[in-house]
């Protein structure tokens, strides 16, 4: 028995030394790589737990080695009879004390963060001019994607968020079905968006997205929603103050470029097609906002429907089939369409972009 | 009733097990059907293993996946664990306190026989076209517009099988209270029998909640209530604080008794008393007490704000301390012990180390801010595994090898029964400890699938293989007990050659009435005593053979419980059919009627003869 | 086991039990009376609360309803359902158990289900 | 145990109720599914403070316009009136004195049925007004908290009946004792309900 023993510990010991040969995760979306301030603090009590937690384990397995080496009844012989001890009250006392002493080193700093990460006191704070002093964003959790607003800037999009860095982003988190949670791992704990109530916090964003690998952090739903929970994923897109106000800008004019377009040129023919299936339900233009996705920036963003590869033959397929690709969610098919309509249907909205 | 108790054959056997009100046979039966499921929800958690295996796996589609992972959960929990529980309970706890039944025997068939008709009727979902989706915790905004009869299956069937689970919790707190041997004070009781009365008193108060809240589910989904539609003034919240106000005190509910199995075995195989056995019993309640006053800790990202995040947060922790209570008595219970290593023991020393992995990952949790990132990601499914498969299941693994020769009078295999635990024990590591960095590398639970490129393909894949490796233990042990009931070599008394309580000085398997004379009962494992003492039969009997009160057997129990199972189904099809309302009203007249019989009819039960008693006090002789 | 044994009492063991159940019974009736009273005082605070008759606002009315409330079950418990034999130890740690519990589910859902 | 043995008052055991040892195990099992009881309504108070007066945008009732407390008044004394009389009852248990036992119990049904067609009336009432169950989340948490315990009265009243008629004939013995003893019980914790009922449910909701 001991040499199975043996070989377990020597297995386990195996599994947490490829763990940790791959490393912490991926830095757009681990825990362990936390990428703001709300992810540091969270990061610290892990580190802090983790480190109470292995002493626990450690002097439970020593005391429980050492009680199976030394009284195994093959040394002992098969008559010993051991002294039937009632119990010890100063051993009692000890591992009641010291448990409670690890469990307040832990609640002290866990009452300490509880506080502070949700504080959104500042939230609605106005400087002199009655403008907001911090950016507030609007997340609405729907059937499988996710529409962000911002309110104070007259902004909407969809399916990536972009947000300026080392400065607080509150969110108003709700959900416009059923129960979904946002979360975006690198950055800083989830919150639930519920049917009922708006849940405000806030993260701060500490590194540009575009140094990763693919430019965007992930995020994720954390509640089960439906069929699709799985592939309800978003982005976000972190830059620098400055950076972000541009895009602001740009987002803010893509209402007059669009005038200006319908004044001069004809639209082009994939424009025409899509006023006639699909701006019913997509907006192309970042101040509207309606039960379904904003297509503004489809151009600029990462992913088709936050998981599929961002090409035009992934866009096809979706338009084609969306039941398909994600189940359960709410866009008809346009399997009618010829393939030659797909294409300029595909290669107009990848044409969409503020960024570029 | 008794004149075809009376023909032999096939059907006087089947008979005879379906109206047994026998605490010995009721517990097999409780074994048998939460066995049944363990396999079945088993094979469900391989599926989710295999379509895991790899990314981008479409072996099952995305709806398919969420009915399999909710009744993976659904009937873990409440079809395999908690019955098997039972099983051992009925089985072992009245043999422990020296009692000749329970205090309601047929309250404890129709309690088994409402666990059996209710997880029938959640698992012909599978057959009804749509099985429930929403996960075991069937949150309310999506519970309520899911659509089919999934989740209306998932409330029904919950809902029998729950109220078999309070009567079973009244039925063990009344026998413990009521029918303890003489000399039997509260404080000489074996810890299984203690944890038993604390998990039974948490039955007590956590069903009720649940049976609210799956009244609730039913009435909106079936009958036009909006205690969650918010768009009526209703609220999601409340279903998820009614459920875990009942959920949270269920886990205790399955840890528990696995503990007090424990408690025997480790003081068994290390033929030493239980090292601190009062602080052992005041650790179990005080368990059971805050295991009520923590559940919120299941809600700490739904925005309850931080004054209550805080709260929870530190009562949750506290219980890291009457747990550590236990686990640093069971050591000490080793330390200067003369330990065996059986197959039961092997399973104990398993235990220790996988629980408290499981056990400090739960404080981790536990500190709310934390929980904000690990809620809802693999770590919580590792964390879970950790307990209930490390705590629970070795658990119950441990107590089937350990009292399989009291309740059917033969000894499993010790060799294959190691075999098992070590395929069992590695493949659980391999499969859950992975788990918990999956988690920390941003993987969200309940997710059918996952892309490529995320960085979990390897550890999924560890994952999944280890699954396996349980599948086979499992298989081993099934082959085991199939094999051990072929050979059938019977064994005596004390097959353990240790044994300390009750049990184990009376016959394997006991007589139907258990003691030939209610013992006597002298101290903490009285048997023990009584054998250190010269007295090799272990029981001082407290009173001379008499005559032996006993209940007659009943088939009503079934057909009480066919009534609810036939009611549910009118309940649910009552608006797409005209068959269903009057289904329905059938179904509840006929319990009703059954329920009326029972009532009206004078059962006093029957006597055992001396004259019979003392005929068995001969053979038993005879046979040493 | 089911066997009791049968006593007859004497005579003046039985005219005591009489006398005793008598007196007890005495005692329930003036305990009914005062759970009258505090219903009648129940309803008339509310009713004066209502007319908006200076001193009852809802602040005082509400605890003192819930008070003479809790009175009444007290009551209940230990007068009409005897809770004051004895023998009646188990059932009232697990009806006291089964209060605080209530109580704290109550207090939670009016409080922390809408906070926020 | 011999059912047709009779006893006297002189030899009729004190506390007949718990005087075999089945009697003992019910009388605490039923004590114990009181104490789950109190968790179940619980759950319901607590879901019914937290809807009430909640509804969609529109809903055009609320507790104070809803609610009429001369008839809950009248409800009200029914039921505590026939708590007094149960224990009335017990009191002839205890005395073994069958026949008026068994006429208090009689008036306790019928106190309890007047109790029940009050309710009745008061909740078609409600349903006249377009208060109905699936009007809003308050509706509903109020049908089913006051009907819930309605429809323990409802059970009650079916229980105390049948034991009535069943033992008509067959008198006091120590097998039935208990169960009209456990049925006073179910019944005084019925009453303690709705003293809750008419407390937080009525007069809170009148005072808004
Ligand atoms: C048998 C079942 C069981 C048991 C025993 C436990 C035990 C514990 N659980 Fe667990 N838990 C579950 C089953 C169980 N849990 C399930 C099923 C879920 C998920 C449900 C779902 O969402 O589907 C869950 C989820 C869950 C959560 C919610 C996570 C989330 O969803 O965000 C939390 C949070 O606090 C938690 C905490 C704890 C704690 C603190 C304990 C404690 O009782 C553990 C105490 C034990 C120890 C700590 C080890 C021994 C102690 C010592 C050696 C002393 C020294 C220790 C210290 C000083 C730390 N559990
Ligand atoms: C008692 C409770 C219990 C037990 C014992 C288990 C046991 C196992 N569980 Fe389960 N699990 C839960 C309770 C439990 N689980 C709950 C509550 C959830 C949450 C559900 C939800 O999210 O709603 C969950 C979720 C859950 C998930 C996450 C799903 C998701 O979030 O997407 C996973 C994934 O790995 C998993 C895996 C396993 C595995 C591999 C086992 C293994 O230990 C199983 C071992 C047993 C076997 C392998 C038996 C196999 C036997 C055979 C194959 C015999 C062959 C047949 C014949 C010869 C006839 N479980
Ligand atoms: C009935 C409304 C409706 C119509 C009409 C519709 N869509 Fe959609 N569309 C949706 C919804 C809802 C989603 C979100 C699906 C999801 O992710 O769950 C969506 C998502 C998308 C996405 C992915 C969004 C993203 O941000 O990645 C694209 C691209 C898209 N639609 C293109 C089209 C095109 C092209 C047409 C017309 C040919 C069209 N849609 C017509 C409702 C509609
Ligand atoms: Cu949205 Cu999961
Ligand atoms: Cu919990």
């Amino acid at each position: 028995m001991m040499k199975g023993l043996k070989k377990w510990r020597l297995f386990s010991l195996l599994a947490a030394l490829t763990v940790f040969l791959s490393g912490c995760g991926q830095e757009e979306l681990s825990t362990l790589l936390p990428a703001g301030q709300v992810a540091k603090d969270q990061f610290n009590l892990l580190l802090l737990s983790s480190g109470i937690m292995l002493f626990v384990i450690l002097v439970v397995v020593i005391i429980y080695v050492v009680a199976l080496v030394r009284f195994r009844r093959s040394k002992l012989g098969e008559d010993h009879i051991p002294e039937q001890v009632e119990g010890s009250s100063t051993l009692e006392l000890v591992w009641t004390v010291i448990p409670i002493l690890l469990v307040l080193l832990l609640a002290v700093p866990t009452v300490y963060y509880t506080y502070k990460l949700g504080d959104v006191t500042a939230m609605g704070a106005v400087d002199d001019e009655g403008n907001a002093e911090n950016l507030v964003v609007d997340v609405t959790a729907h059937l499988y994607w996710w529409e962000f607003e911002y309110p104070e800037l007259g902004i909407v999009t969809s399916q990536e968020l972009v947000v300026p860095m080392d400065e607080k982003v509150y969110f108003n988190l709700i959900a416009s079905d059923v129960k979904h949670s946002f979360w975006v791992p690198a950055v800083g704990g989830k919150l639930d968006n519920n049917v009922e109530n708006v849940n405000k916090f806030y993260l701060v964003f500490e590194e540009d997205s575009s140094k990763l690998k693919e430019g965007v952090y992930f995020g994720k739903c954390a509640e089960l929603c439906g069929p699709s929970h799985a592939l309800m994923d978003f982005k976000v897109k972190t830059m620098p103050r400055a950076e972000f106000d541009e895009w602001v800008v740009a987002m803010q004019s893509t209402k007059k470029d669009k005038d200006d377009a319908g004044d001069t040129a004809a639209a082009s023919e994939g424009e025409q097609l899509f006023a006639d299936s699909c701006i019913s339900c997509h907006a192309v233009t970042a101040d509207v906002k309606s039960p379904y996705p904003n297509l503004t920036t489809f151009g600029d963003r990462n992913r088709v429907a936050g998981f599929m590869d961002h090409t035009e033959e992934a866009l096809k397929e979706w338009m084609k089939n969306p039941q398909k690709q994600k189940p359960g969610n709410e866009m008809p098919a346009f399997d009618h369409l010829s393939e030659a309509e797909l294409d300029a249907i595909a290669g107009y909205l990848m044409g969409l972009t503020v960024e570029k | 009733m008794s004149s075809v108790a009376q023909k032999k054959g096939f059907g006087s056997w089947l008979w005879d097990w379906l109206t047994t009100v026998d605490h010995k046979k009721i517990g097999i039966l409780y074994l048998l059907g939460g066995g049944f499921f363990f396999v079945l929800g088993g094979i469900e958690a391989m599926i989710i293993r295999i379509q895991l295996a790899v990314p981008n796996s479409d072996l099952i589609s995305a709806g398919l996946f969420n009915q399999i992972i909710t009744m993976h959960g659904t009937t873990m929990i409440f079809l395999a664990a908690m019955p098997i529980l039972f099983g051992f309970m009925n089985a072992i706890m009245p043999l422990q306190i020296g009692a000749r039944d329970v205090a309601f025997p047929f309250l404890n068939s129709l309690g088994l026989w409402m666990f059996i008709f209710g997880g029938l009727f959640l698992n012909i979902s599978w057959f009804m076209g749509q099985a429930p989706d929403a996960g075991w915790t069937s949150y309310a905004s999506l519970a309520i517009t899911s659509e089919g009869h999934g989740v209306d299956f998932y409330a029904i069937g919950l809902q029998i099988a729950g109220g078999g689970s309070l009567i079973a919790g009244i039925n063990f707190l009344v026998t413990i209270i009521n029918m303890r041997a003489p000399g039997m004070t509260y404080m000489r009781m074996p810890l299984f029998t203690w944890t038993t009365f604390i998990a039974s008193a948490m039955i007590l108060f956590a069903f009720p909640p649940l049976t609210i809240g799956l009244f609730f589910l039913t009435f909106d989904r079936m009958f036009g209530a909006n205690f969650f539609d918010h768009a009526m003034g209703g609220n999601t919240i409340i279903w998820e604080h009614i459920f875990w106000i009942f959920g949270h005190p269920e886990v205790y509910i399955l840890i528990l008794p696995a503990f007090g199995i424990f408690s025997e075995i480790f003081s068994i195989f290390s033929r030493k008393r239980l090292f601190g056995y009062t602080s052992m019993v005041f650790a179990t309640v005080l368990i059971g007490f805050l295991g009520f006053m923590v559940w919120a800790h299941h809600m700490f990202t739904v925005g309850l704000g931080p004054t209550a995040n805080a709260i929870f947060a530190v009562a949750t922790m506290a219980i890291a301390v009457p747990t550590g209570v236990k686990i640093f008595n069971w050591l000490l219970t080793m330390w200067g012990g003369s330990i065996k290593v059986t197959t039961p023991m092997l399973y104990a020393i398993g235990f220790i180390p996988s629980f408290v992995m499981g056990g400090v990952t739960g404080v981790m949790q536990g500190a709310a801010p934390l929980d904000y990132q690990l809620h809802d990601t693999y770590f919580i499914v590792a964390h879970f595994h950790y307990v209930i498969v490390g705590g629970t299941v070795l658990g119950i693994l441990a107590a089937t090898h350990l009292y399989w020769p009291k309740m059917f009078g033969t000894m499993l295999n010790e060799t294959l029964g190691k075999v098992t635990f070590w395929f069992f024990f590695i493949g659980f590591h391999m499969t859950f400890l992975i788990q918990h960095w999956l988690g920390f590398w941003g993987m969200p639970r309940r997710v059918f699938t996952y892309m490529d490129g995320q960085g979990w393909n390897s550890a999924n894949l560890i994952s999944s293989v280890g699954a396996v490796f349980m599948a086979i233990g499992v298989i081993v042990l099934l082959y085991n007990i199939i094999m051990t009931s072929v050979k059938n070599v019977p064994v005596a008394n004390d097959p353990w050659g240790d044994g300390r309580t009750l049990e184990w000085a009376i016959q394997s398997p006991p007589l139907y009435y258990n003691f030939t004379q209610t013992p006597l009962v002298r101290g903490l494992d009285s048997v023990w005593i009584e054998k250190q003492e010269g007295n090799e039969s272990g029981i001082t009997p407290a009173v001379p053979v008499q005559d032996i009160h006993m209940p007659h057997g009943s088939i009503i129990p079934i057909f009480m419980t066919l009534g609810m199972f036939i009611a549910g189904f009118g309940a649910m099809f009552r608006e797409e059919t005209s068959w269903g309302l009057p289904l329905l009203v059938f179904g509840l007249a006929w319990t009703f009627v059954c329920m009326a019989i029972r009532s009206l009819k004078d059962d006093l039960g029957y006597y055992v003869p001396k004259e019979e008693i003392l005929e068995d006090m001969k053979r038993e002789r005879g046979r040493k | 086991m089911a066997e009791i044994e049968i006593y007859k009492k004497s005579p003046a063991e039985f005219d005591l039990g009489q006398r005793r159940a008598r007196r007890s019974m005495r005692s329930q009736v003036i305990m009914f009376s005062l759970m009258i009273f505090l219903t009648l005082t129940s309803f008339m605070i509310v009713t004066a609360s209502n007319a908006e008759v200076i001193g009852f606002s809802k602040y005082y009315v509400i605890p003192v309803i819930m008070l003479f409330a809790a009175v009444q079950v007290g009551l209940q418990l230990y007068y009409f359902m005897h809770m004051q034999e004895k023998g009646h130890g188990i059932a009232a740690m697990f009806m006291f158990t089964g209060a605080l519990l209530a109580f704290l589910i109550v207090l939670t859902f009016v409080t922390i289900v809408w906070w926020n | 145990m011999d059912l047709n043995k009779k006893f006297t008052p002189e030899t009729w055991p004190d506390n007949p109720e718990t005087a075999t040892f089945e009697a003992k195990n019910k009388f605490v099992g039923f004590w114990l599914f009181l104490g789950g009881e109190t968790i179940l309504f619980a759950t319901l108070f607590a879901t019914y403070l937290a809807l009430k007066n909640k509804g969609p945008a529109n809903l055009e009732f609320s507790t104070q316009e809803l609610y009429e407390l001369p008839l809950v008044f009248v409800m009200t004394m029914l039921l505590l009136t026939s708590s007094l009389t149960s224990v009335y009852a017990m009191y002839h248990l205890r005395n073994y004195n069958f026949k008026k036992m068994q006429l208090w119990l009689g008036i306790t049904a019928f106190l309890g049925l007047g109790f029940l067609i009050l309710e009745v009336y008061e909740f078609y009432h409600y349903v006249q007004l377009g208060f109905v169950y699936s009007n809003s989340a308050f509706s509903s948490a109020f049908y089913t908290l006051v009907g819930t315990h309605g429809f323990h009265v409802a059970i009650g009243l079916v229980w105390i009946t049948l034991l009535i008629f069943r033992n008509a004939k067959r008198g006091l013995n120590l097998y039935n004792a208990t169960k009209y003893y456990t049925f006073s019980l179910y019944w005084h914790f019925i009453d303690v309900v709705w003293v809750f009922i008419f407390t937080v449910v009525y007069l809170m909701g009148k005072v808004g």
